[in-house]
């Protein structure tokens, strides 16, 4: 943190230092005219906020290489100087039909929406200030379904290489203003992933590609058909017209290619995606998992429950936090072997850390002693530690036949997943809670690599007339040893479809602006194979296209809309559907509306019977001395797709705390090895690539390896992912996509990285009173002992005593006599609701989709590195993340922590002005536009959870984020102090319903986004004068306790307290590890 | 007259071996004149033009300051989660707490009838007002949205909404606005009859008018001064509990809250006790130099230097106490956030501060200030003054910052590194402070001439007035 | 009213401050009733000799204070009990104790302002223009180290010349008249 | 030495002090005045809009119902500005050449809106809800005045937040039968003036707009009076919101037991228990308005 102050000063805008980026760069001249001028209707609502004026850029990033480097001003134009092009009145004018100025007047925009967060700080001076006169718009003919302030909900499904997420979105006035899991789908059950979460945020990205351009000028869509159509035509066969796309997971896309495939038999179509690319899931097998059935889970290096990156997340997670919620009842064992810290690992009942190239290694042991046939383990020399576990998991395995799980990793090497599916034949498994279907979620399944590797000697050999590039980057992500680069220029004309002018785009010829998920039709399956109609929420902002309209137009039927192709594809499926073949309009409708189609679910029964015999080699694992670097997609921005959305990059890493950047993740051991200190500059190599990352410090890493995120270093991104972090893909290969041998040397230099919480490398000590050995988290120590925040049992000590959460110093809550004041009356005969939440820290995996889900819905502001750094970060839930124990070997606790609604709210208290009050049904109401800014109430938070507007974060200007907001919420201006309301917006919202139906509010009637988001239901909200309801019994349970509830402040957000089901046999084995003194 | 000149006996009293409060042979004229000429010398020292200049600077800085932070807001200071209150609040008791000697000067020890403190009082009150206009300064700036200070006053708005008073920050504004109006009543009512004699001795026309308005047309008139007397013992017996109050209130503003480190019953009596000691400090570092400047050696002697030495050990001693006391809880009281607390403040990674502050508080003036020799040494005591201050200021340091920046939640732990613009508002108050001073200096009397004269032999109305006198 | 006319009273000039305490004493005692010192500094004794012994001031104070706390405190209750009660941290409406310190400091400031303005009220300050700046040697020192008995021409037993040679015998420096 | 001031100057000294005194205290009236002034609120002020739209001719002259362009007063939040559509209903046949509506035809024929100003606009952090205010009996005239006797627009309050709260803390003064929310004539009752109303048993799911009759002719003369708002009806398949509770049929007047309200006190507090109002601490609990 020595550099701290230099940030401090980064952060007010004060000339780049040492950095790489800037926060909030306030000086973009063009844009500053533009929306001076456009300002000049609302003059009157700034005059109170000067800084508005200096602080057009809010909150948003720009990277000083993006300002030179990104071309022309195309790029750089506001939105505001978008608005009055033709293009956009176009887009605007499908969308809102004739009210198009509606959405391009800066004054009257702010006329119906509730976004105006601006004139917050004229709130005070309401009373002696004028407000500006506010123009209407209305319609001129009103679309029939519309009542203006009631919002709309659509099923669609956001399309993922790992399985689509089938979503149900919420629209206000026909804009997506909120995407959230479909509650009735089968697959996920309403729950969703930060990465589904931020799509919105992609979707109304201001730095989206906007036109079609051929070498870098403007043109329209049909002169690019008319060109590539005309050019294909000419090949007759299709000689020399390749294909690049990202993996393709619509059915109707691959009928499509199909079809072209017909017509033009010489045409190649290659797919790759970074993440997917030489992993079982780009091949033609599906592996599912049931673990509701599972009592033991085993995953080898399988991280299942930290992402979406994994296959068929969100139903794995589903079940396996439900087997955790009453442990009384029973409760599954997992068991992680992992070669990178991740959240599987640290929720594992056994964690063993193995390097990358070990694991294969270890699961032919397992195969061999549960007793799959044919498999020959290489000789390796295990620790007593790996043999011990190896011993007690085959027990417990082989005690569990049947009711067990082993889960492959995905980027491990292929022997990996085949051994697994062996293991699970040999015990039983298959069938019963694994399942094994021929189809996937890619439809057109291929060896990425090898497809990719021929497409560049083709090039090579100049066999590539035209490159056609969908939604795929490959100048940025393809191997390094390909030398994608150089190769590519070699194609006479590359076109490039996507959503940003990215490195690609950058030097293609032809660029097609991509139309975003949200914006058009298409198709995809769940991992479960359940097909989901993916329908438009919006006409495409900016004009964009799809893959579908591309590979159409080679077509016999050229003009045939998405729209047209899909309903082709599906249409027979869905009357065969049909009991009484009936109305297709309706059945057609109906499979919208539901979000799914019925029975479309792959069959999972195909190779039921598995041959529980291996033949094939698995690789020795390398030098134990060696160093191994391993990549992973990152959790927040995946393989780079995401780079460009704030709300992601700012998302705190699971495990490590880490926004804003990947970096050298390494263990403790490694960092005192090579005598370094966090945020110090490593160089990466492998082969003769080099990489240069930041040192960031990870607990529970194994020794002689390094983790790599993929994802970062962007040249070309955007305003906000543009020079975050470094491009780990300059040392990645071909030959060793997941895990490869490298090298790492300490260079000059320092750079800083944003770790949004207290990281226990800053807090290490071994001074008096025994806070913390060298090896310990002192957070940790803290919380875990004296602390009583988290508090946990294993299922022994649980079952010998079902109230272990309220035994102990400082674990009894204090009785409701304690205070000298009367209590406040919270009964039912004084208020219908009393809203209370409860969080089951059992279930909480720390996917982060909750603080996702709630930037969204609560209007939250991206506040860049440089704020972030210094703690400023306006989250308001976190995941806050404890290391019990040996930090080289740890195992952590994730809490989710927002606003606990005390009824004794500190904060309240030492408010001078009764900003923040409390409301007769318990909420600790936060009053933004009566907030002068003391930040008492911050100083007096014992759970620090309330955010200040240090500066102006909210982005007030970019027209396209406007229409994102959420109208029912206030956006917060500068100065001002907010937090979690528990959704209050939700809560009015039912009242008003419920009071205007006369009846109560029923139990699940109000959800909150982060109980809406959560995969796991590890959220629970409701009302607690309602005897009946969720929470009441949650709050009930013995289990249940109050974070620092021994100052009575009496939170209305509970924890039940963790359990955890270790296998006797393992869970005394002291286990010396070297010194993880960083 | 440098002191030097003058002889031991001159300024020690051969009855009472004590340092004389006024050197002999000082008559009512002469008093007169020396303060008078100050003021109504129409040649204006360079020196003192010097000393304006870097004022003005600072001031500036401070203007600049302020300007940068109106239009970007406070986000450019260090403060950040979980260290929501940095230099401002800090600046702010630090300047609150010197602004309580000069009314303790002029109300308590006139209470207590001490006769060496006519001399000083004037100047020290001045230093209050002048410190307290600092202080108030920085609860305004330091809100989010200063623009709507005002809802922190009691007024009829039409949002209907009112001031929220279990807060302790309304408790500050009312505390610190009395003690701003009160003290500048008391410096005025203790100045008419002074800016009588102005009037009276000044020259110039302008001068005239101008001491002659201030002075309200004062004349001396017994039946006044009588009033004026029983008015100045009530005002005086009002600030002192008043004095008293005001510290104590600020203290609140951290006693109330739950935050370890700030919820501690022992923080009123030792913030007074430390304000009182940062108090005397500051005016040991504006009277030095001025007897020096001004030549004023004759009016205040080492007596007053002394005398102040004696006090800022007393005061020393009880704020020592307030630390140990806070040590000495931490661990009988058995309570973890208390002892984790001051285990953090001690060794923590902000450890360096407390050690600071014990060294500049308690080490260095506790140790020395017995030694009378020392206490009469201007250089020492210029030096110790300084310390003294810089120390009280870590203090406030080490119970905002340090506390806050690791409070129960480990997860929320921060740490604080202040800006620029942190420290350019610090020495921008302080370049305010002395702008302010330089100017009462220049243009109002520094010392009560009146109370002074009281002091002289020639006062005393001989018992040779006649034989009615004896019954 | 028409401004005074003729003579405002006779101002005699005493070197010490014993001197003007005997001459006033001996004045009092003679009966003359209307008549006043002027000295630099506050002279208790000089106030005694022609009988001023009580004054107002303490009493304005006492009203002051008293109004001003009560007000406080009054307005603090209604605001939160009345006007627009609120749940703050659970803590009752009627906070009391909370509600003690700002009446508590104004008390103080209304107080002190009584004392402070009260005083000069009750002196008749502000008068820029007094009569007795006319004397000739009044402004020279009365505020500086002279110190002066005025016999003022409203007392009954004033007479010009009688009460002049009356003075002189008071042994002063000297006796001027003073005129409107 | 002569005298510094003359004697006027005692005067002046004093009058200056009294003068300072009635200048701090005429300020602080000034501003407290001005704040609530028209000047800051706009009340009464009619805005210059494209087209001079009569309230009167249209409520008072023709008669329309003020759901006929406020569509959604009943369901959302919002009441609705009427769709350029709404006025070519009529303006179709009528008036098709009147200058004053060439803006509407302009509008009707470009696709383009007409820009209103904004006569009624709160502060943009306060979220105010007309459904909930109709449906539980506060009639469009008790916020917005007579339109019905407003050639042009203009604001009848302040809509200051003490406007609102003085409201919301006694609601009782201000409520009547949602029969009459639309009835611009509508006046307390009065001896000379009763109003009869009878209340059917509340049932969970009804809306509580049906559970209460009220008439100002006298029931036992035989017909009811008051037009019928649609709330009153049965939910049908317009209102989304009432969507969840089944159709039931309107009560027959006669049927009920009257009870005679001479006072709007009475009437108030009757209807403050059968349309189930919140408690004045609930609906002035900072929430229910900021967010």
């Amino acid at each position: 943190m020595n550099t701290a102050a230099n940030h401090a000063e980064d952060a007010i805008g004060n000339g780049v230092k040492n950095e790489k980026q800037a926060a909030a760069a306030t000086d973009e001249p063009m844009s500053l005219a533009q929306v001076r001028q456009k300002l000049k209707g609302v003059e009157g609502k700034r005059l109170s906020t000067p800084q508005t004026k200096t602080n057009l850029r809010g909150p948003r990033l720009s990277t000083p290489q993006t300002k030179t480097n990104l071309r022309g001003p195309r790029l750089w134009r506001s939105l505001d100087e978008l608005a009055d092009t033709p293009e956009f009145r176009a887009a605007v004018e499908k969308e809102f039909p004739t009210a198009a100025q509606e959405w391009i007047d800066p004054v009257s925009r702010r006329g119906f929406l509730k976004l105006m967060g601006a004139s917050m700080a004229l709130a005070g001076l309401a009373g002696c200030t004028k407000q500006p006169e506010e123009p209407i718009y209305p319609y001129v003919k009103a679309p029939e379904d519309l009542v203006l302030g009631e919002p709309m909900y659509f099923a669609t499904a956001h399309p993922f290489p790992t399985g689509a997420v089938p979503l149900l979105v919420k629209s206000s006035e026909f804009r997506p203003i909120k995407v959230d899991g479909n509650p009735e789908h089968a697959y996920n059950r309403g729950g969703s992933d930060p990465l589904s979460q931020g799509t919105l945020l992609g979707m109304y990205d201001p730095d989206r590609s906007q036109h079609v351009l051929y070498r870098g000028e403007n043109r329209q869509w049909e002169e690019f058909v008319e060109a590539f159509t005309g050019k294909v035509a000419s090949t007759k066969d299709g000689t020399g017209i390749y294909f690049l796309s990202a993996t393709i997971t619509s059915p109707t896309l691959a009928r499509q290619w199909k079809a072209v495939q017909t017509a033009y038999p010489k045409a190649r179509l290659v797919q790759y995606d970074p993440a997917i690319a030489g992993t079982w899931a780009e091949q033609g097998i599906g592996f599912q998992a049931d673990l509701s059935s599972a009592d033991v889970i085993v995953s080898l290096d399988a991280d299942f429950i930290s992402g979406p990156a994994y296959p068929g997340f969100h139903k794995l997670v589903r079940d396996y936090a439900t087997r955790r919620k009453q442990p009384e009842k029973g409760m599954n064992r997992l068991y992680a072997i992992e070669s990178a810290t991740t959240t599987t690992g640290m929720k594992a009942e056994h964690r063993l850390l193995l390097r990358a190239s070990e694991v294969p290694a270890f699961t032919a042991e397992l195969a061999k002693a549960v007793g799959v046939g044919g498999v020959n383990p290489p000789a390796w020399d295990w620790t007593a530690e790996q043999k011990a576990y190896l011993a007690a998991l085959v027990k417990d395995l082989k005690a569990n036949s049947g009711k067990s799980a082993v889960l492959p990793g995905l980027y491990q090497d292929r022997s990996v997943y085949e051994l697994a599916l062996a293991i699970n034949g040999a015990l039983g498994n298959i069938g019963k809670t694994v399942f094994v279907s021929e189809d996937t979620v890619n439809p057109l399944p291929s060896d990425q690599l090898a497809d990719l590797k021929a497409l560049v000697a083709d090039l090579n050999a100049g066999k590539v007339d035209w490159l056609v590039m969908l939604d795929s980057n490959p100048i940025y992500d393809a191997p390094a040893d390909l030398d994608f680069n150089s190769a590519f220029n070699r194609a006479n004309i590359a076109v490039h479809l996507g959503s940003h002018l990215d490195e690609t785009g950058q030097i293609s010829h032809w660029h097609v602006n991509s139309a975003h998920y949200l914006e058009s039709w298409s198709d995809c399956r769940a991992y479960d194979g359940t097909v989901s109609i993916v329908q438009p929420m919006i006409a495409p902002l900016y004009n964009g296209h799809t893959a579908h309209e591309v590979l159409q137009s080679l077509l016999n039927q050229p003009m045939l809309s998405p729209y047209a192709a899909v309903r082709e594809t599906w249409m027979p499926v869905i009357q065969k559907n049909e009991k009484v073949p009936g109305d297709q309009e309706l059945a057609w409708r109906k499979v919208l509306h539901d979000g799914w189609i019925e029975g479309t679910a792959f069959d999972k029964t195909a190779k039921a019977n598995v041959q529980a015999a291996y033949h094939g080699a698995v690789p020795t694992p390398t030098a134990k001395d060696s160093l191994e670097i391993i990549f992973r997609p990152d959790p927040s921005v995946y393989d780079g797709r995401f780079s460009n959305v704030g709300w992601l990059q700012e998302l705190p890493k699971p495990v490590i705390s880490l926004s804003w950047d990947n970096g050298a993740l390494m263990a403790g051991a490694l960092i005192t090895k090579l005598g370094v200190a966090e945020e110090d500059v490593v160089e990466l190599s492998v082969g003769n690539g080099k990489a240069q990352a930041p040192v960031v410090a990870m607990p529970g890493h194994p020794q002689n390896s390094v983790t790599a995120y993929l994802g970062y270093g962007r040249a070309f991104a955007g305003r906000v992912g543009s020079g975050q972090g470094f491009n780990a893909y300059q040392i990645r290969y071909t030959w060793a996509p997941f895990y490869a041998a490298g090298s790492i040397r300490h260079v000059p230099g320092k750079w800083g990285v944003a770790i949004t919480k207290s990281h226990y490398q800053d807090h290490r000590s071994t001074a008096l009173l025994g806070q913390g050995s060298g090896d310990n988290s002192l957070e940790g120590d803290e919380a875990l002992g004296p602390r009583g925040i988290v508090r946990y049992a294993t299922l022994d000590e649980f079952k010998a005593n079902p109230n272990f959460a309220h035994e102990g110093e400082r674990y009894d809550t204090p009785s409701l006599d304690t205070s000298l004041f009367p209590n406040w009356d919270y009964s039912k005969a004084s208020t219908e609701n009393a809203w209370g939440m409860s969080i089951d820290m059992n279930s909480c995996v720390g996917c982060n989709a909750c603080i996702v889900s709630c930037y969204a819905e609560n209007n939250i502001a991206v506040v860049g590195k440089q704020q972030a750094r210094i703690g400023r970060t306006m989250q308001w839930i976190r995941i806050d993340t404890y290391f019990e124990g040996d930090l080289a070997a740890p195992r952590a606790h994730l809490q989710p922590m927002l606003c606990q609604q005390c009824e004794n709210a500190p904060c309240e208290q030492v408010c001078p002005v009764g900003a923040t009050v409390h409301s007769p049904e318990g909420l600790n109401m936060m009053v933004y536009n009566r907030c002068v800014g003391t930040r008492y109430c911050s100083n007096n938070c014992p759970y620090k959870v309330r955010r200040f507007n240090f500066l102006l974060y909210s982005d007030y200007e970019t027209e396209s984020l406007k229409l994102m907001r959420n109208p029912d919420v206030t956006v917060r201006s500068r100065g001002v102090m907010e937090k979690c309301s528990y959704c209050v917006q939700r809560i009015q919202e039912a009242k008003i319903t419920a009071d205007k139906e006369n009846r109560p509010i029923r139990d699940g009637e109000v959800i909150t986004a982060c109980q809406q988001a959560c995969p796991a239901q590890a959220i629970t909200f409701g009302n607690l004068n309602d005897q009946t309801s969720r929470v009441t019994k949650l709050r009930a349970m013995q289990r249940s306790y109050q974070v620092i509830a021994d100052i009575n402040t009496r939170p209305r957000t509970t924890y039940v307290a963790e359990v955890s089901n270790p296998n006797p046999e393992l869970e005394e084995t002291p286990v010396e590890h070297d010194p993880a003194k960083g | 007259m440098a002191t030097s000149e003058v002889n031991i006996h001159d300024r020690v009293d051969p009855a009472t071996g004590e340092y004389r409060v006024i050197a002999p042979g000082e008559s009512f004229l002469s008093v007169t004149e020396k303060v008078t000429r100050i003021v109504l010398t129409p040649h204006t020292p360079l020196g003192w033009f010097g000393f304006f200049a870097v004022a003005g600077a600072g001031t500036t800085m401070l203007m600049v300051a302020l300007t940068w932070l109106f239009l970007k807001g406070v986000g450019i200071w260090a403060i950040s989660q979980p260290v929501a209150w940095g230099f401002a609040i800090i600046n702010f008791v630090w300047w609150i707490g010197i602004g309580h000697a000069g009314t303790l000067i002029s109300a308590i020890l006139l209470l207590f009838k001490q006769g060496w403190r006519n001399s000083i009082s004037r100047f020290a009150e001045a230093m209050t007002i002048f410190a307290v206009i600092c202080a108030a300064m920085f609860p305004v700036i330091h809100v989010g949205r200063p623009w709507l200070g005002y809802w922190l006053l009691p007024l009829p708005l039409t949002m209907d909404v009112w001031p929220q008073f279990r807060s302790p920050l309304m408790w500050d504004t009312f505390a610190v606005s009395t003690y701003a109006t009160i003290s500048v009543v008391f410096w005025y009512i203790g100045m008419v009859p002074d800016l009588g004699t102005l009037r009276d001795r000044a020259q110039s026309k302008i001068a005239q008018y101008f001491y002659g308005i201030l002075s309200v047309g004062w004349r001396g008139s017994v039946r006044h001064w009588m009033r004026y007397e029983t008015a100045s013992l009530l005002l005086a017996g009002l600030a002192t509990p008043l004095v008293l109050s005001v510290h104590t209130v600020i203290s609140f503003d951290f006693a109330v809250a739950v935050l370890p480190g700030w919820h501690t019953t022992i923080f009123p009596p030792y913030f007074v006790a430390g304000a009182i000691y940062s108090g005397f400090a500051m005016v040991l570092t504006l009277a030095i130099p001025l007897r020096k400047f001004y030549h004023l050696e004759a009016l205040v002697t080492e007596r007053h230097i002394d005398n102040m030495g004696k006090i800022m050990l007393v005061t020393g001693f009880i704020v020592g106490y307030g630390y140990g006391m806070e040590a000495f809880m931490a661990w009988y009281s058995a309570d973890h956030w208390e002892a984790f607390t001051f285990w953090n403040r001690a060794f923590g990674p902000m450890g360096w501060s407390y050690w600071l502050l014990v060294t500049l508080n308690l080490f260095i003036p506790l140790t020395t200030l017995w030694v009378r020799k020392w206490r009469t040494n201007m250089i020492f005591m210029f030096a110790m003054s300084i310390i003294v201050n810089t120390g009280m200021w870590f203090e406030r340091f080490v119970i905002i910052v340090t506390s806050l920046t690791r409070d129960y939640l480990p997860s929320s732990w921060g740490t604080y590194r202040a800006t620029k613009w942190d420290y350019m508002t610090l020495f921008g108050s302080l370049g305010l402070f002395t702008f302010l001073f330089l100017l009462f200096v220049r243009f109002l009397p520094m010392m009560p001439m009146n109370e002074i004269r009281l002091l002289l032999p020639a006062a005393k109305v001989r018992a040779k007035t006649g034989p009615e006198v004896s019954k | 009213m028409p401004p005074r006319e003729g003579t405002y009273g006779l101002l005699a000039e005493f070197r010490t401050p014993g001197d003007l305490v005997r001459a006033a004493r001996q004045a009092h005692e003679d009966g003359w009733r209307r008549l006043d010192c002027y000295t630099p500094y506050p002279l208790e004794e000089a106030a005694e000799a022609i009988g001023f012994h009580r004054n107002k001031v303490p009493l304005v104070t006492l009203i002051g204070g008293l109004l001003g706390g009560a007000a406080m405190f009054a307005l603090e209750t209604w605001i939160s009990v009345i006007a627009f009660p609120l749940n703050i941290a659970g803590r009752p409406t009627y906070s009391w104790p909370a509600f003690l310190v700002p009446a508590y400091e104004w008390t103080i400031l209304w107080a002190g302002l009584s004392a402070g303005f009260g005083m000069l009220a009750l002196n008749g300050l502000p008068s820029l223009y007094h009569p007795l700046f006319n004397a000739p040697n009044f402004r020279t020192g009365a505020t500086t180290d002279k110190f002066f008995l005025c016999l003022e021409a409203l007392d009954p037993k004033f007479d010009l010349v009688e009460s002049k040679a009356y003075l002189e015998g008071l042994e002063p420096i000297s006796v001027v008249e003073v005129e409107y | 030495m002569p005298q510094i001031f003359d004697r006027s100057s005692n005067a002046l000294a004093r009058m200056s002090l009294v003068l300072t005194g009635l200048i701090v205290i005429a300020l602080g009236v000034m501003l407290d005045q001005l704040q609530r002034s028209p000047w800051v609120t706009r009340q009464g002020q009619r805005p210059d809009q494209p087209v001079p739209f009569s309230h009167e001719h249209h409520v008072q002259g023709l008669g329309l119902q003020c759901q006929y362009c406020h569509t959604t007063v009943e369901k959302s939040s919002y009441a609705g500005i009427p769709p350029t559509r709404t006025c070519m209903n009529c303006h179709a046949q009528i008036w098709t050449d009147a200058q004053l509506l060439e803006p509407v035809r302009n509008s009707w024929y470009t696709g383009e809106s007409i820009v209103w100003t904004k006569v009624h606009d709160l502060p943009d952090f306060v979220y105010f809800n007309h459904s909930i205010h109709v449906n539980k009996g506060i009639g469009c005239e008790s916020c917005h005045g007579r339109v019905d006797e407003m050639p042009l627009m203009y604001e009848q309050n302040t809509l200051q937040m003490e406007w609102c709260l003085n409201c919301h803390r006694n609601p009782a003064k201000n409520l009547r039968p949602t029969s009459e929310i639309y009835n611009m004539v509508w006046e307390e009752p009065t001896p000379y003036r009763p109003v009869w109303c009878a209340a059917t048993a509340d049932k969970t799911g009804v809306p509580t707009a049906q559970d209460v009759n009220c008439t100002t002719r006298d029931p036992n003369s035989g017909e009811a009076g008051g037009q019928m708002a649609a709330l009153q009806s049965p939910p049908g398949p317009g209102q989304g919101t009432e969507g969840a509770a089944p159709p039931i049929p309107v009560p027959i007047p006669s049927a009920a037991p009257y009870q005679k309200f001479t006072s709007q006190d009475e009437l108030g507090h009757f209807l403050l228990v059968h349309y189930k109002i919140k408690s004045p601490r609930l609906i002035t609990s900072c929430q229910t308005c900021h967010r």
